[in-house]
């Protein structure tokens, strides 16, 4: 038996030779896929800048300056003023900020929510399954973007800034992914190591968040940048419709929403290309972004 | 291969400690059929529909039969990975079929399973060492990490894995290496009854019997039960010690492995063993070729279940449901030839 | 199938009234009165006004104000609109016919486009035109709606001239005229297309992926090896199995559209419901915004369900049942 | 009680009619959040020489060529009309442009404001009854003939108790008209038919401005027959196929989006030489795009877009007076809607150097060049200049912009900057924090205005906070004098008739500072009082700019600025005059080119 002779080579425990995780492989596909790793950059670059703005510069974002409305670009004003004397490339950085976090927040939100709710739907089963499901297609079919102008109207002024867009986009918004994952959750359930599992006494809530979670976090992950797209266009979309963050918050929506103007649609360009290119391009990256980490992700590669 | 290296071995092992260490008692395992306009339940497959037999300390109870004859469900249900519909589980002298939360988990520490699929059954995102520690992890959360992971390197060991392969995943393991992970988990809590659900028959033929012997040495070493499911009559008896066989859900016939092998009693523990290939080509033995369907389990014969299929079948057969009897010494069989 | 679309359809019931509930409380919620719009702002006589609201029932408890209410709803009575002063089914009826123009308009420009640009890609993978309708995909995924409208009418309308900036038809044309009909295709084409963008990229990858992998099936090498002409393959054998999944994108096109019609009707001052929608909820004309959200909630559920059963019927795998 | 009620209803009355809520600025904003009901300067005025402050409307029709006959005009509306096109019923200015396509009136106004006769003549003693002489032969557009009974129609629908329009209020005086409404009489007793073209109407009592008070617009019975009062506002004779008196005819309506109009072969007073208006929504987005291109002949811009409009080689910007003051309101007081009057007096703002500090540290003409384009200048009273009552700025106090008297008054006044912070604290040296509220209509430029105005007092020293309010609900918290709002800012229009009493009595709910001076209250009281002011219009004056005065130094608002109206006309339009109380009739418009 080769086994046993095998078994006589007594090895002491020591650092094992460099082993890849799946993550560890998925990392080293996505850091090959170029156009993704340009995305990347970019969209880490936006972030970086945005999220850095007030001390990128010191310039007051709110103040009106009537001496210097409607400027075009100069090398004082990059991306020149708009019609309330404000420099634009510093509300494009601000901007972005309240886009990006909006964006980020609703998708960290919604997955979380989503998550929870789908995996205990998934796992459990059941009458659980039963009822949180029927919940969710009760929120899945609202019409969206009906709702969310609905519910924004209502709370107007009764929570403060952005975050009465962000909580209205999350409370509508998990109900797809909450189906995704509880979908997701049933087929891996089906598998042994989850009975496995069970059998070695992981608890339910050790046995979703350990096992069946990190399985099913690579379609999370990919959905989670669809998601970020799609509520950055969410947010920009009702922010152009007069229904989304207030208008003294500068946002990359309330800035293209200047454009309905129409002196400033045909005759100041410079206020509402930059966000226009800036949002576009942000989106272009994360959707390339989603499909490196797809392609990276895909299971083929390890199983 | 060297199946029969152990042979002698396994034969000579004392089984008749006499003490039971699992009694199962008329077990029931249903599962609903949901259907029809408002999704009432219709109706039920019974995978596992009355089912007694008893596992005595140190012996290896292997169960036969074909795929869907509900011994995977069995196996499960023992181990209360499956919710019994009925019937009574006696571990170790504890009643353990109402269990739950946390009582079970504690029981659970005795009842370990070997899994099927190699490839399913190891979480494809954890390391194997982190995948044999974590039921160690479970039940005792105050052991030092070191000497967890003595133990676990111990195990590797045991089973025959390269200590090297604490850091590696799943996926860089053979079947077999797999399985070996598997069993090193099931012993790492040192169950005392060990469910090995078919633990060979995805693996390919040439390491099967490695992990067969692997088996059986640590069945002495850790001072093992076992309850061995096959479908694969040829391993079942170079593993067992007695046997039950189950056809549509129910045990048809319990005895020693020789009874079983050298006087089958139930026309199906015949038709199965004469499939058996037989080694020695000159040894022509007379197949009984079973005709038709296993019928569903959601819609079984009335009376016997076997009896659409019995080539010895009488008209009673239909109406009479036949129960396991004792019909020599510790051979029990359900068919109404022996009543 | 039968019984699951009826069962799915019985299922309906319940969801549209809790959604009635939702949409309830929300109106209930907004600012003001749900019913406020039909006290006259200049007759603010505290006794007229009381006498108004006992006479509308908004000081009986809510939940007999709610029944009256989705008693009406159901008999097809949605009140009246505070706004235009007219019965909202009346105005609803007013504006469907654009909408519905506008939809059929996408849908149509989205499917043929889709197919040429991908039946075209799917067929001369990774050359030069197949990498051109790529990128232009991923445009089409990436630009909102909304960035493409203003685009669209910023230099097709004014720097052009080619397309009209707003309305739904030249109103000196006779109703019925061939010219009158041009005029409704002409005002509609930019709005259709920009409504219809996403789905067009989306479906255009979709076709153009799933052409690829059939390409490589054994179907088609069989029929390579008969020697049938390579036309004859794309056009009969791997566009028969390409469009069976496309077609249960249907469902979701109505989502799409009940969301897509706001946005897009708002940009090109297209006279339809989703603008209807948009002024009901800035003039607070309760009653429209209230059978509207009712309607496109319907509208999604009506989707959902076509996407099921066509899912269904095109794929006999998936089990319903 | 019953007297407090009867006041009350008064007021409502005048309201009604004299006094418009412009509630985001009666022209600038589209936004059709405004209940305007300025029926007054959408009349047509057909004096040649008008009150010109139009820059440049005579340069551009005094083409001299002959009024040409033909062709197509298309009027530009930048929001969407709800579709109520009768003068009964409709409720937003939009429509009332409309209307006055091809309806009139019996009187009209001049550029002066005063009535002047049209479809009507007519004679009074005692300001209490009036006797009016229609004209012979004039034709409503579906061939009948009008006479008092049309007249008489419109009133008894006004006053119906199923009626559902806003315009009671203009019918309440005629005595009666209660009755009536009650159902306590069969018709108006006030209202006594002589002939077909003679009437005589009787008021509850002499009021000075009870003639333009009076509802003057006919309504043709003949398309109402059968009709029910209740069911008239969604009929078709309002919404599909409205009858009227005017120049030109409804041919066709395209819900939302157009509206077709055709020449009235046998309007009474004179030839239209337009072959088609076309009446088109245009959305505030393309309206330069459509007037660059031609599209578009006539369209109310606003100012912002003045320049690019005078830049345009195609057309004309115009400029008129017009009738709306825009101002800062200081919440002195709270108002009790049930016993109608103020109940408690905050002390924030109640100190007057702060307010006038407020008032000198704004620099008007540089914020409205800046955000009106210049198309506006700044007010000192709460009455228009056009209008004939407003008092001359010499009799009035000024406030030009000038931060060191601010500092200056603030320090007198005690509000210093005790601890060092670069903040004023107020006299007992308490964190003093003005809490400046603006409405929200989604335009970012409101808030880049309020914002610049906080500037202004953050820059002499005042900590001022700025709260963009979602439209609606700003002037319902305004109006229930919700404590979120302090300081705020708001538009009044007034119509025809200039008592301001229903914004400014201590009485009166519009009356949002909650002002509360006796002395105003007698002033406004009195230039009304017929006894006291007879016919005369100047001894009615003589009282209004007493009152201005007195408001002028109390400044419960700083008035801050009233607009010019902007209209953009094709350079191909020839007739086309505007004037404070609007635009001409239609039937002197003709294309030149």
């Amino acid at each position: 038996m080769e086994v046993l002779t095998e078994k006589n080579t007594k090895q002491t425990p020591s650092k094992p030779p460099k082993s890849m995780s799946p993550w560890a492989i998925a990392r080293r596909k996505f850091v090959r896929n170029k156009l993704a790793m340009v995305s990347s950059f970019f969209l880490l670059t936006v972030m970086i800048m945005s999220f850095l703005a007030p001390y990128i510069t010191t310039i007051d974002i709110t103040r009106v300056n009537i001496g210097q409305m409607s400027l075009p670009p100069s090398g004082e004003h990059w991306l020149g003023t708009d019609k309330s004397g404000r420099d634009v490339f510093v509300r494009l950085l601000y901007g972005g900020r309240v886009s990006l976090t909006v964006g980020i927040a609703a998708t960290a939100l919604i997955v979380v929510f989503g998550t929870v709710i789908g995996s205990i739907a998934g796992y459990f089963g059941g009458v659980v399954d039963s009822v949180l499901m029927r919940f969710t297609d009760f929120i899945l079919n609202f019409p969206f973007l009906v709702f969310v102008i609905v519910l924004n109207a209502i709370l107007f002024g009764k929570l403060s800034g952005v975050w009465v867009l962000i909580v209205v986009i999350s409370v509508l918004g998990w109900g797809g992914v909450a189906r995704l994952v509880r979908s997701k959750i049933l087929s891996e359930k089906e598998n042994e190591y989850i009975l496995a599992a069970i059998s070695i006494g992981c608890k339910p809530s050790k046995v979703i968040i350990k096992h069946l979670l990190p399985n099913v976090l690579s379609t999370i992950i990919v959905q989670a940048t669809i998601l970020f797209a799609t509520m950055i266009v969410a947010e920009s979309g009702l922010s152009y419709l007069g229904f989304g963050v207030p208008t003294e918050v500068p946002s990359w929506g309330n800035m293209l929403s200047t454009s309905r103007d129409p002196d400033v649609m045909q005759n100041m360009p410079w206020t509402w290309i930059p966000p226009a290119v800036v949002l576009t391009l942000t989106i272009l990256s994360i959707n390339f972004i989603g499909e490196g980490i797809k392609d990276a992700l895909n299971p083929k590669s390890y199983r | 291969m060297n199946i029969t290296i152990n042979h002698e071995k396994i034969s000579e092992r004392k089984t008749d400690s006499g003490e039971n260490l699992l009694e199962i008692k008329n077990l029931k395992t249903y599962y609903p059929i949901k259907g029809g306009f408002f999704r009432r339940t219709l109706g039920h497959v019974k995978a596992v529909d009355n089912v007694s037999f008893e596992i005595k300390k140190g012996e290896t109870f292997g169960l036969v039969g074909e795929s869907g004859c509900g011994k995977s469900t069995t196996g499960r249900t023992i181990l209360r990975l499956l919710d019994p519909t009925d019937g009574q589980i006696v571990f170790d002298g504890n009643d353990i079929t109402n269990l739950t939360g946390a009582k079970l988990r504690e029981a659970r520490k005795d009842f370990q399973m070997v899994f099927q699929d190699p490839y399913a059954s190891l979480n494809p995102m954890q390391m194997v060492g982190d995948i044999i520690s974590e039921p160690i992890k479970n039940y005792y959360p105050r052991k030092k990490s070191k000497e967890i992971k003595t133990e676990v390197m111990d195990l590797l060991e045991r089973v025959g894995l390269p200590s090297d392969a604490y850091y590696k995943y799943a996926h860089e393991f053979s079947g077999g290496q797999r399985q070996r992970i598997g069993i090193a988990r099931a012993l790492a809590l040192k169950p005392k009854l060990i469910v090995a659900d078919e633990p060979v028959s995805a693996l390919d033929v040439s390491v099967q019997s490695q992990v067969l012997n692997l088996l059986k040495e640590l069945q002495d070493d850790f001072d093992l039960t076992y309850l061995f499911i096959a479908h694969d009559l040829s391993v079942v008896k170079h593993m067992s010690d007695r046997i039950g066989v189950m056809y549509l859900g129910n045990l048809v016939e319990v005895a020693d492995k020789h009874s079983i092998y050298d006087e089958p009693l139930h026309p199906y523990t015949q038709a199965l063993i004469s499939a058996i290939p037989e080694p020695d080509p000159d040894k022509k033995k007379e197949r009984i070729v079973l005709q038709g369907d296993v019928p569903s389990p959601s819609n079984p014969p009335s009376g016997c279940p076997f009896h659409t299929r019995c080539p010895l079948a009488k008209e009673e057969c239909s109406e009479i449901k036949p129960q396991l009897k004792e019909v020599k010494q510790n051979h029990r069989v359900a068919c109404i030839l022996y009543d | 199938m039968l019984k699951y679309t009826l069962r799915r359809i019985l299922g309906m019931i319940p969801m549209l009234f809790l959604i009635s509930v939702v949409v309830f409380t929300l109106a209930l919620a907004m600012p003001g009165d749900p019913f406020s719009g039909e006290i006259d702002p200049n007759n603010t006589d505290p006794e007229y006004i009381e006498e108004m609201r006992e006479k509308l029932g908004l000081n009986d408890p809510i939940h007999v104000q709610y029944g009256r209410w989705i008693t009406n709803f159901v008999q097809g009575d949605f009140g009246k609109s505070t706004r235009y002063k007219m019965p909202v089914s009346d105005l609803i009826a007013e504006r469907m016919p654009n909408t519905i123009f506008l939809g059929v308009t996408s849908l149509a420009i989205t499917y043929i486009l889709a197919f040429a640009m991908g039946m075209y890609a799917g067929r001369r993978p990774y050359t030069p035109g197949d990498h051109f309708i790529g990128g232009f995909n991923y445009f089409g995924l990436a630009i909102p709606s909304y960035i493409a409208g203003v685009f669209a009418i910023y230099l097709f309308s004014f720097q052009l001239g080619w397309i009209p900036f707003q309305g739904s038809v030249d109103i000196t044309l006779e109703k019925g005229t061939l010219d009158y009909w041009i005029s409704k295709i002409h005002h509609v084409i930019t709005p259709a297309i920009v409504l219809g963008l996403l789905s067009t990229a989306s479906y255009t990858q979709f076709l153009r992926n799933d052409i690829i992998e059939n390409s490589r099936k054994d179907f088609v090498r069989t029929a390579r090896a008969k020697g049938t002409p390579e036309r004859k393959i794309y056009n009969v054998h791997i566009l028969r199995n390409s469009v069976i999944p496309l077609i249960t994108f249907l469902g979701f096109d109505i989502v799409t559209l009940v969301n897509g019609a706001i946005i897009t009707e708002a940009i090109f001052t297209y006279p339809g419901i989703g603008q209807l929608f948009l002024s009901s909820v800035t003039n607070q004309d309760y009653p429209v915004l209230m059978t509207l959200t009712m309607m496109f909630s319907f509208l999604v559920l009506l989707g959902n369900l076509i996407a099921d059963i066509l899912y269904g019927v095109v794929d006999p795998r998936i089990r319903l049942d | 009680m019953k007297n407090k009620k009867s006041l009350y209803w008064l007021l409502a009355m005048l309201l009604g009619l004299s006094l418009v809520v412009a509630a985001c600025g009666g022209d600038e904003a589209s936004d059709t959040d405004e209940t305007d009901n300025t029926t007054d300067n959408t009349e047509q005025n057909d004096s040649t020489d008008t009150n010109d402050t139009s820059n440049d409307s005579d340069e551009n029709q005094s083409d001299s060529n002959e009024p040409k006959k033909g062709g197509t005009m298309v009027f530009g509306v930048d929001s969407e009309p709800e579709g109520l096109f009768n003068w009964a019923f409709y409720g937003i200015v939009t429509d009332a442009d409309i209307i006055s396509l091809f309806d009139e009136g019996l009187i009209e106004y001049d550029e002066n404001l005063k009535p002047q006769p049209n479809l009507a003549t007519w004679e009074t003693e005692d300001n209490k009854t009036f006797t009016f002489k229609f004209k012979e032969g004039v034709k409503w557009h579906n061939g009948d003939e009008l006479t008092v009974h049309d007249w008489v129609f419109a009133l008894e629908t006004i006053a119906h108790p199923d009626y559902d329009g806003p315009r009671y209020a203009n019918v309440q005086t005629i005595e009666g008209a209660e009755a009536y409404r009650n159902g306590e009489a069969d018709s108006i007793s006030g209202v006594e038919v002589i002939d077909d073209y003679t009437i005589k109407i009787t008021f509850d009592k002499a009021r000075v401005n009870n003639l333009t008070n009076l509802w003057t617009y006919p309504m043709n019975r003949t398309a109402f027959e059968g009709i029910p009062v209740a069911e008239m506002s969604g009929s078709d004779p309002v919404r599909r196929n409205p009858v009227g008196l005017g120049p030109y005819k409804v041919e066709n309506i395209i819900p939302g989006e157009s509206v077709e109009l055709v020449p009235f072969e046998d309007y009474w007073n004179g030839e239209p030489k337009l072959d088609k208006i076309i009446v088109k929504v245009v959305d505030r987005s393309s309206v330069l795009g459509a007037l660059e291109n031609g599209e578009i002949d006539f369209i109310t811009v606003h100012p912002s877009m003045g320049p690019q409009v005078e830049k345009m080689n195609n057309a004309d910007l115009v400029t008129y007076p017009g009738l709306a003051y825009y101002y800062v309101g200081f919440k002195l007081g709270k108002f009790d809607n049930e016993s109608l009057e103020i109940v408690e007096k905050y002390d924030k703002y109640a100190n007057k150097n702060l307010r006038k500090a407020m008032y000198y540290a704004i620099d008007r003409e540089t914020w409205i060049d800046a955000f009106f384009s210049g198309y506006g200048k700044p007010v000192n009273r709460p009455v228009p200049s056009a209008h004939w009552i407003a008092a001359d700025d010499s009799e009035l106090n000024t406030y030009p912009y000038d931060p060191e008297k601010a500092k200056q008054l603030l320090d007198e006044a005690g509000y210093v900057d005790v601890n060092g912070d670069g903040w004023r604290e107020d006299p007992n040296g308490d964190e003093f924090v003005v809490k400046f509220s603006h409405y929200d209509v989604g335009d970012p430029q409101y808030e880049a205005r309020a914002k610049a105005l906080t500037q202004y007092w953050n820059d002499i020293g005042l900590k001022t906070e700025l709260d963009m309010v979602e439209v609606n609900l700003y002037y319902e918290m305004i109006e229930k004098d919700n404590p979120e709002i302090e300081v705020f800012y708001g538009g009044w229009g007034t119509g025809a008739d200039p008592d301001p009493s229903a914004l400014w009595k201590s009485d009166a709910l519009w009356n949002y500072t909650r002002y509360d001076n006796p002395e105003s209250d007698q002033l406004l009281d009195d230039a009304l009082d017929i006894d006291i002011v007879g016919t005369s219009d100047e001894k009615r004056k003589d009282l209004y700019v007493e009152w201005q005065k007195i408001v002028n130094e109390d400044l419960p608002m700083l008035y801050i600025t009233e607009l010019e109206e902007t209209v953009a006309v094709s350079k191909r339009m020839g007739g086309m005059e505007f004037a404070v109380s609007g635009w001409n009739n239609p039937v002197e418009w003709y294309i030149a080119e």
